[in-house]
């Protein structure tokens, strides 16, 4: 008798469903920014000098000052999973807790970094260094809100009647595209603010 | 769904799990047949939208500035001029938004939403998808990013007018119907790689036991390649549509050289320092996949169909996979032939022709492949067979005119002249759709759970055949001519004005060619009611979703699934029938034999001649 | 993943990463305060975020205990990042 | 169906045509090989009578090589063949050194030509410049430019000479196509591409634009006359007349571009504005 059940639970691989499909989401995610980052290469050896003037005027502490967030973010995301997995549900509850403070502490600093750059009307438009700057900041900070979404609903629902310890899994996986979020980062941030 | 739900979904086998709502089950069904049968219906109305337009452009090409028959003044004068003949605005909207519809709106949707949604899971011995809301979702994000691509029509400015390929900075200056354009495709994107995910987690995770990954019947092989080629392709494209966006929609400049002199749009905010060039290399570093995106399914398809009618194996099996995946492979390193004029290095030319070059390879042992599969086989000549055979030749046309432009000095010719529109139908047309026609014929026992007209199936083929290679094939002769593609008026140039009678017997075919897919749809909807109902293996075919009743139920099968052997063993000496489902276990196949043995042992003692029983 | 672990001991590998990966950012900034050279500091910025990179997907996302055949879901996205910016950058278009 | 190709007179269009119909025959051959023994199949083996069998048999490697191998070599020797060509066409380095030198811009939807004058000196080109009534962005202030003469939708050139283009765009891409001369290559904005052919046989050709380019793309046309070395001779004599006497009239050099302009887009009767 084959039903819902017994294939869902099926795991030819030995890896569920969610981490699996995460994964390869992922890769085409990697995908998703390799177009941004050629298009960043290419026009950085175009317009040197552009990109060299436009860099400069970011703000690298608050921007190092992120990644910090970002990166203590993505260190409680795993413990958080790993405090679930292992049944610790306060402890799950608090870590899940403070990546989503972590998220919206990062989308605080980038903002206001923003708003300095408007302030002194530079805008996507102002030279294609400030284009690419907008642009790729702009998409990583959609996908922190994207992981911020089902992050909060977790954490409502374990709230309510505590997470269910058998889905750890899809914290996993929700766990994998944080990481991934951060590991974009790590890219962007010596991409835009430093290497020049 | 537990065994009380199976049970009476015997009872009335119209496969409608009915304890859901009509919303849930028809509009927001997480089903994958009832998202099959959704992408199917939306695909064959966008097809038959693109048609029309195909058929405004080839009216306009045949009777330049003549009024459209019948319909012409009943028109918007947005369209038409007073006495309703085409504009060159809207020739250009139409051509853009027919390729655009055509590739993204009928032929993807077809082979990967609809057959890879119908078939993965009924041929890998799945109750359903790995993510059935995700599903759900891509499916219906492909509607909504259709309506918002057609929305361009209630705007000024029309819709996309910069071709499918919509190469800035034309489109980067272009009307809001472009932004639209820009939007949908995004969406579709979306929709694709979330289909790809589930394509790829569920074939890799959700294989019945015993199905090993080379027991999978090609259609599920082949669609699983392109779902990786999605997975790697299409986030590029998304990142080159996002750039397009900001050029588009926010005046930077990604795409967009200093001090561009142009009158339609206010440029000053538009500082410059971009490159045309980069949106075609990430374009078509997309797009190139993405063309055997729009075959490879196809080529899946007509393997099992080819096998299925010549009651024979499929020629080479494990030669077709790899074939596949070098294919995919190779796919995503050739996109620079379509940039050999573009001004990009020349040495790139070279290297990028002879990537080309070495692609057409696995297209060739393919096609010989299918010879050998036919070869001393026992072909029934049904409709999905039809059209599978005609797949074979017409692909070969279609690849060895890829093969002119694949060779630089003659590109440098015929690049963007109608050879390649040519080109482009004979693989999208000749070779997808006839696929596609294969394969909706060879699963709609499956899917309604009831025949089609044969008669009428027939004829539909034989028409679009013929018609078919009346329309297309002549465009190669344009071609040479030097005819260009996109152009609203031919008879402009004087060299061009020659090739008018050609022309016209174009556009009489496409007529015909046209008007001959309402044969399909209505011999569809007709036998979906009133066909006679199907058997569960109509074809005696082998592999899992004919173990399944037809249509299946909720949740596929009704009896547990192992899988003992390759999906293609048929004629094998092994099996009383020509036939041998993956399904049958050793001793199962022991007993038919033991019983055959039986029968025979009777009737001679009948002395009847053994022939006749057989 | 490495469940032959305690919390408390995973715990604590996964500190060691975050002090590591808090340690390599306070470099990649350091090191932009000298100059070597303009292909140098990228060398340098992009080898740092490499490093930083392998230890968030090894630890943090389970690469190092999980089925090996994960890695192919980033090797092979890679392998084709590289030949696009390869060719684009190669020849400037 | 080659003899549907426009006459060729270039020099290089003998390597392009050669190339073209050596690709026909063999696409030919394999079409009608394939589709021989495809029918043949088909006629010989279809299902007569009901339960017959088909041959059980499922590959053999030796054949599965031999048509790998086989089409991969007639490939590689395509690429190859091909290559020798495309370098002779499109390398820079491979260009024979011209003997005229003609700027060409594309604008929605005409061809700008411009013609050194008789220094055979270009005036200097800047971005900054361009304009409508400036295309090629020249420098005013450039002493060289004051002879440069330009010409809307009218290419003249002499005959058995090597004419060397400077390509470019100053809104979308366009693309330079001569049929005749087995020539196309896209202009694209912001960037200057070289192109070269040499006119074997005199007379008047056409020129199209063969990358969309807006509505307008289909009205794109110019004409190319090859002429006697005399008479293109006489022509850039009144052509630079023209552009002097134009200089004297008006005081603004910009504009005696255009000025210059008139009487040559004039007798083509082709303008499209
Ligand atoms: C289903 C879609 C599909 C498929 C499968 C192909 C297959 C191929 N295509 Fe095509 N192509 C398109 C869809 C497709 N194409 C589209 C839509 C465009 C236009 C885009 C636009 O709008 O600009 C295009 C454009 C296009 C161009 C750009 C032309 C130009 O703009 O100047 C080129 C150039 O190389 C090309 C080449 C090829 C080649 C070499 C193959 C090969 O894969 C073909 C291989 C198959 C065979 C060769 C036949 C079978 C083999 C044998 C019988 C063996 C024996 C044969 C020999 C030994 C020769 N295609
Ligand atoms: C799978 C893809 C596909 C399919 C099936 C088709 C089908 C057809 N295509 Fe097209 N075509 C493309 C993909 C496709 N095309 C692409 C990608 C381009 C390039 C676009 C670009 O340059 O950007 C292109 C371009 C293209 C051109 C070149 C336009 C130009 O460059 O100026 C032409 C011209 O003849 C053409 C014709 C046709 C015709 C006659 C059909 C026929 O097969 C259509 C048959 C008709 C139907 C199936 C529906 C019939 C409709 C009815 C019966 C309703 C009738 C009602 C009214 C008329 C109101 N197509
Ligand atoms: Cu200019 Cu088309
Ligand atoms: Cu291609």
């Amino acid at each position: 008798m084959s039903t819902l059940a017994a294939t869902h639970s099926r795991f030819t691989t030995g890896i569920n469903h969610g981490k699996l499909g995460m994964w390869v989401f992922l890769a085409s995610e990697i995908m998703f920014f390799s177009g941004f980052f050629g298009a960043f290469i290419v026009l950085r050896n175009l317009n040197l000098d552009v990109f060299t003037a436009g860099a400069h005027q970011l703000d690298k502490v608050v921007a190092t000052i992120n990644t910090a967030v970002l990166i203590t973010s993505s260190l409680t995301m795993a413990l958080s999973h790993l405090a679930l997995e292992r049944g610790h549900q306060e402890k799950f509850r608090l870590f899940l807790f403070i990546t989503i403070l972590c998220a919206f502490g990062f989308l605080g600093i980038k903002s206001y970094e923003y708003a300095a750059k408007f302030s002194h009307d530079i805008y996507p438009w102002t030279n294609t260094f400030f284009a690419t700057y907008f642009t790729m900041t702009g998409f990583h900070a959609l996908h922190v809100i994207g992981g911020l979404i089902p992050m909060i609903w977790m954490l409502g629902k374990s709230m309510v009647k505590g997470y269910p310890v058998e889905m750890h899994h899809r914290v996993e996986a929700l766990g994998l595209y944080w990481h991934f979020v951060d590991l974009v980062w790590i890219f962007l941030f010596p991409t835009l603010y430093l290497i020049f | 769904m537990d065994a009380a739900l199976h049970t009476d979904q015997h009872l009335h086998g119209n496969g409608h799990a009915h304890r859901e709502s009509f919303l849930r089950h028809y509009v927001f069904s997480t089903d994958h047949k009832m998202i099959a049968k959704q992408f199917m219906f939306t695909a064959i109305f966008f097809l038959f939208v693109g048609g029309a337009f195909a058929l405004f452009i080839r009216w306009q090409l045949a009777y330049p500035g003549e009024p459209i028959p019948l319909i012409g003044t009943l028109l918007p004068s947005t369209w038409v001029n007073a006495d309703g003949a085409v504009t060159a605005e809207w020739y250009t909207q139409l051509l853009t938004m027919h390729g655009s519809i055509m590739i993204f709106a009928v032929i993807i949707p077809l082979l990967v939403g609809t057959f890879g949604n119908f078939a993965i899971p009924l041929m890998i011995g799945a109750d359903d998808m790995a993510f059935p809301f995700l599903n759900m979702v891509s499916f219906w994000l492909f509607p909504l990013a259709g309506v918002i691509m057609m929305a361009g029509f209630f705007m000024e400015g029309g819709m996309a007018a910069s071709g499918w390929t919509a190469y800035p900075p034309l489109s980067a200056i272009a009307s809001p119907g472009q932004t639209l354009w820009i939007v949908a495709l995004f969406l579709i994107g979306f929709s694709s790689i979330l289909g790809a995910v589930n394509y790829i987690t569920t074939v890799l995770n959700m294989r019945a036991p015993g199905m090993k990954l080379f027991d999978m019947p090609m259609t599920v092989w082949a669609v699983f390649v392109t779902a990786i080629i999605i997975t790697i392709g299409t986030p590029v494209l998304a990142s080159a549509l996002a750039m397009l966006f900001m050029d588009n929609f926010l005046h930077t400049s990604f795409f967009l050289p200093e001090n561009l002199v142009v009158a339609t749009r206010d440029m000053s905010r538009t500082a410059g320092g971009g490159q045309p060039l980069l949106w075609q290399h990430l374009f078509w570093f997309y797009s190139h996949p993405a063309v055997y995106i729009m075959i490879l399914p196809g080529m899946g398809v007509v393997s099992d169909v080819l096998s299925t009618f010549a009651r024979k194996p499929l020629y080479g099996y494990k030669a077709m996979v790899f074939a596949l995946a070098a294919i995919a492979l190779l796919g995503i390193l050739v996109w620079g032939h379509h940039m050999f004029q573009s001004g990009m290095n020349p040495l790139l030319g070279t290297t990028f022709m002879v990537s080309t070059m070495v692609i057409a390879v696995p297209s060739a042992i393919k096609t010989f492949n299918w010879l050998g599969t036919m070869w001393r086989g026992k072909m029934e000549f049904t409709v999905p067979m039809l059209n599978a055979v005609a797949f074979v030749s017409m692909f070969v046309i279609g690849g060895l005119s890829g093969i002119f432009m694949a060779s630089t000095p003659v590109d440098v010719f015929i690049h963007d002249t109608y050879f390649i529109v040519g080109h482009i139908h004979y693989v999208l047309f000749g070779g997808s759709l006839f696929a596609i026609f294969a394969g909706l014929h060879y699963w709609f026992p499956k899917m309604s759970g009831r025949m089609f007209s044969d008669r009428l199936g027939k004829w539909h083929f034989w028409i679009t055949f013929v018609t078919f290679n009346g329309t297309f094939f002549p465009m190669h002769i344009l071609g040479v001519g030097g005819m260009m593609r996109r152009i609203y008026d031919p008879t402009v140039y004087d060299f061009l004005k020659p090739l008018q009678p050609m022309n016209e017997f174009i556009t009489i075919n496409a007529i015909i060619l046209g008007f001959a897919q309402i044969l399909l749809v209505y011999n569809f909807i007709h036998s979906w009611y009133r066909g006679r109902p199907a058997k569960r293996n109509p074809w005696r075919a082998n592999t899992l979703e004919w173990v399944a009743p037809s249509p299946p139920p909720h949740g596929n099968f009704d009896m547990p699934i192992h899988v003992y052997r390759g999906p293609y063993e048929y004629s094998s000496p092994a099996s009383v029938q020509d036939y041998l489902p993956q399904t049958v276990s050793p001793d199962e196949l022991a007993e038919q034999r033991a019983r055959h043995e039986q029968r025979l042992a009777r009737q001679n003692e009948n002395s009847r001649p053994v022939e006749t029983a057989l | 993943m490495a469940s032959g672990l305690s919390f408390e001991e995973i715990q604590k590998s996964y500190l060691k990463v975050f002090f590591a990966l808090l340690v390599l950012t306070a470099l990649t900034v350091a090191v932009t305060t000298v100059h070597f050279g303009d292909t140098a500091n990228i060398v340098v910025g992009v080898v740092i975020a490499l490093l930083k990179a392998g230890l968030v997907a090894y630890i943090f996302m389970h690469l190092k205990f999980d089925n090996r055949k994960l890695r192919y879901f980033i090797t092979v996205p890679m392998f084709f990042f590289v030949t696009l910016v390869f060719t684009l950058t190669m020849l400037g278009l | 169906m080659l003899d549907w190709l426009p006459e060729n007179v270039s020099v290089f269009g003998e390597g392009v045509d050669h190339l073209f119909s050596l690709i026909y025959y063999i696409s030919v051959a394999i079409f009608i090989l394939v589709n021989a023994i495809y029918i043949a199949f088909i006629l010989r083996y279809r299902r007569k009578r009901k339960g017959e069998r088909a041959h059980y048999y499922h590959g053999n490697n030796l054949l599965e090589f031999s048509w790998t191998a086989l089409p991969f070599a007639l490939f590689l020797f395509l690429a190859f063949y091909s290559d020798g060509v495309w370098e002779d066409i499109k390398y820079t380095e491979k260009t024979p050194n011209p003997d005229l030198v003609v700027e060409v811009m594309g604008q929605t939807y005409l061809w700008h030509f411009r013609y050194p004058g008789s220094d055979g000196i270009f005036g200097r080109r800047d971005v900054q410049f361009m304009s409508t009534t400036n295309p090629f962005g020249i420098d005013p202030g450039d002493p060289n430019g004051k002879d440069d003469y330009t010409s809307i939708n009218t290419m003249n050139i002499p005959v058995n000479k090597t004419v060397l283009v400077h390509l470019s765009s100053m809104d979308v891409i366009h693309s330079f196509f001569l049929p005749n001369m087995r020539v196309k290559q896209d202009a694209v904005p912001g960037q200057w591409v070289d192109v070269w052919f040499n006119s074997i046989k005199t007379g008047k050709y056409e020129i199209a634009c063969a990358e969309l380019c807006g509505s307008g793309h289909y009205l794109m046309r110019a004409v190319l006359n090859v002429l006697p070395q005399a008479e293109f001779d006489h022509w850039v004599d009144e052509q630079y007349g023209n552009a002097l006497a134009a200089l004297h009239a008006s005081t603004a050099p910009a504009s005696s571009a255009t000025t210059a302009v008139t009487p040559a887009a004039s007798t083509t009767g082709e303008t499209n504005q």
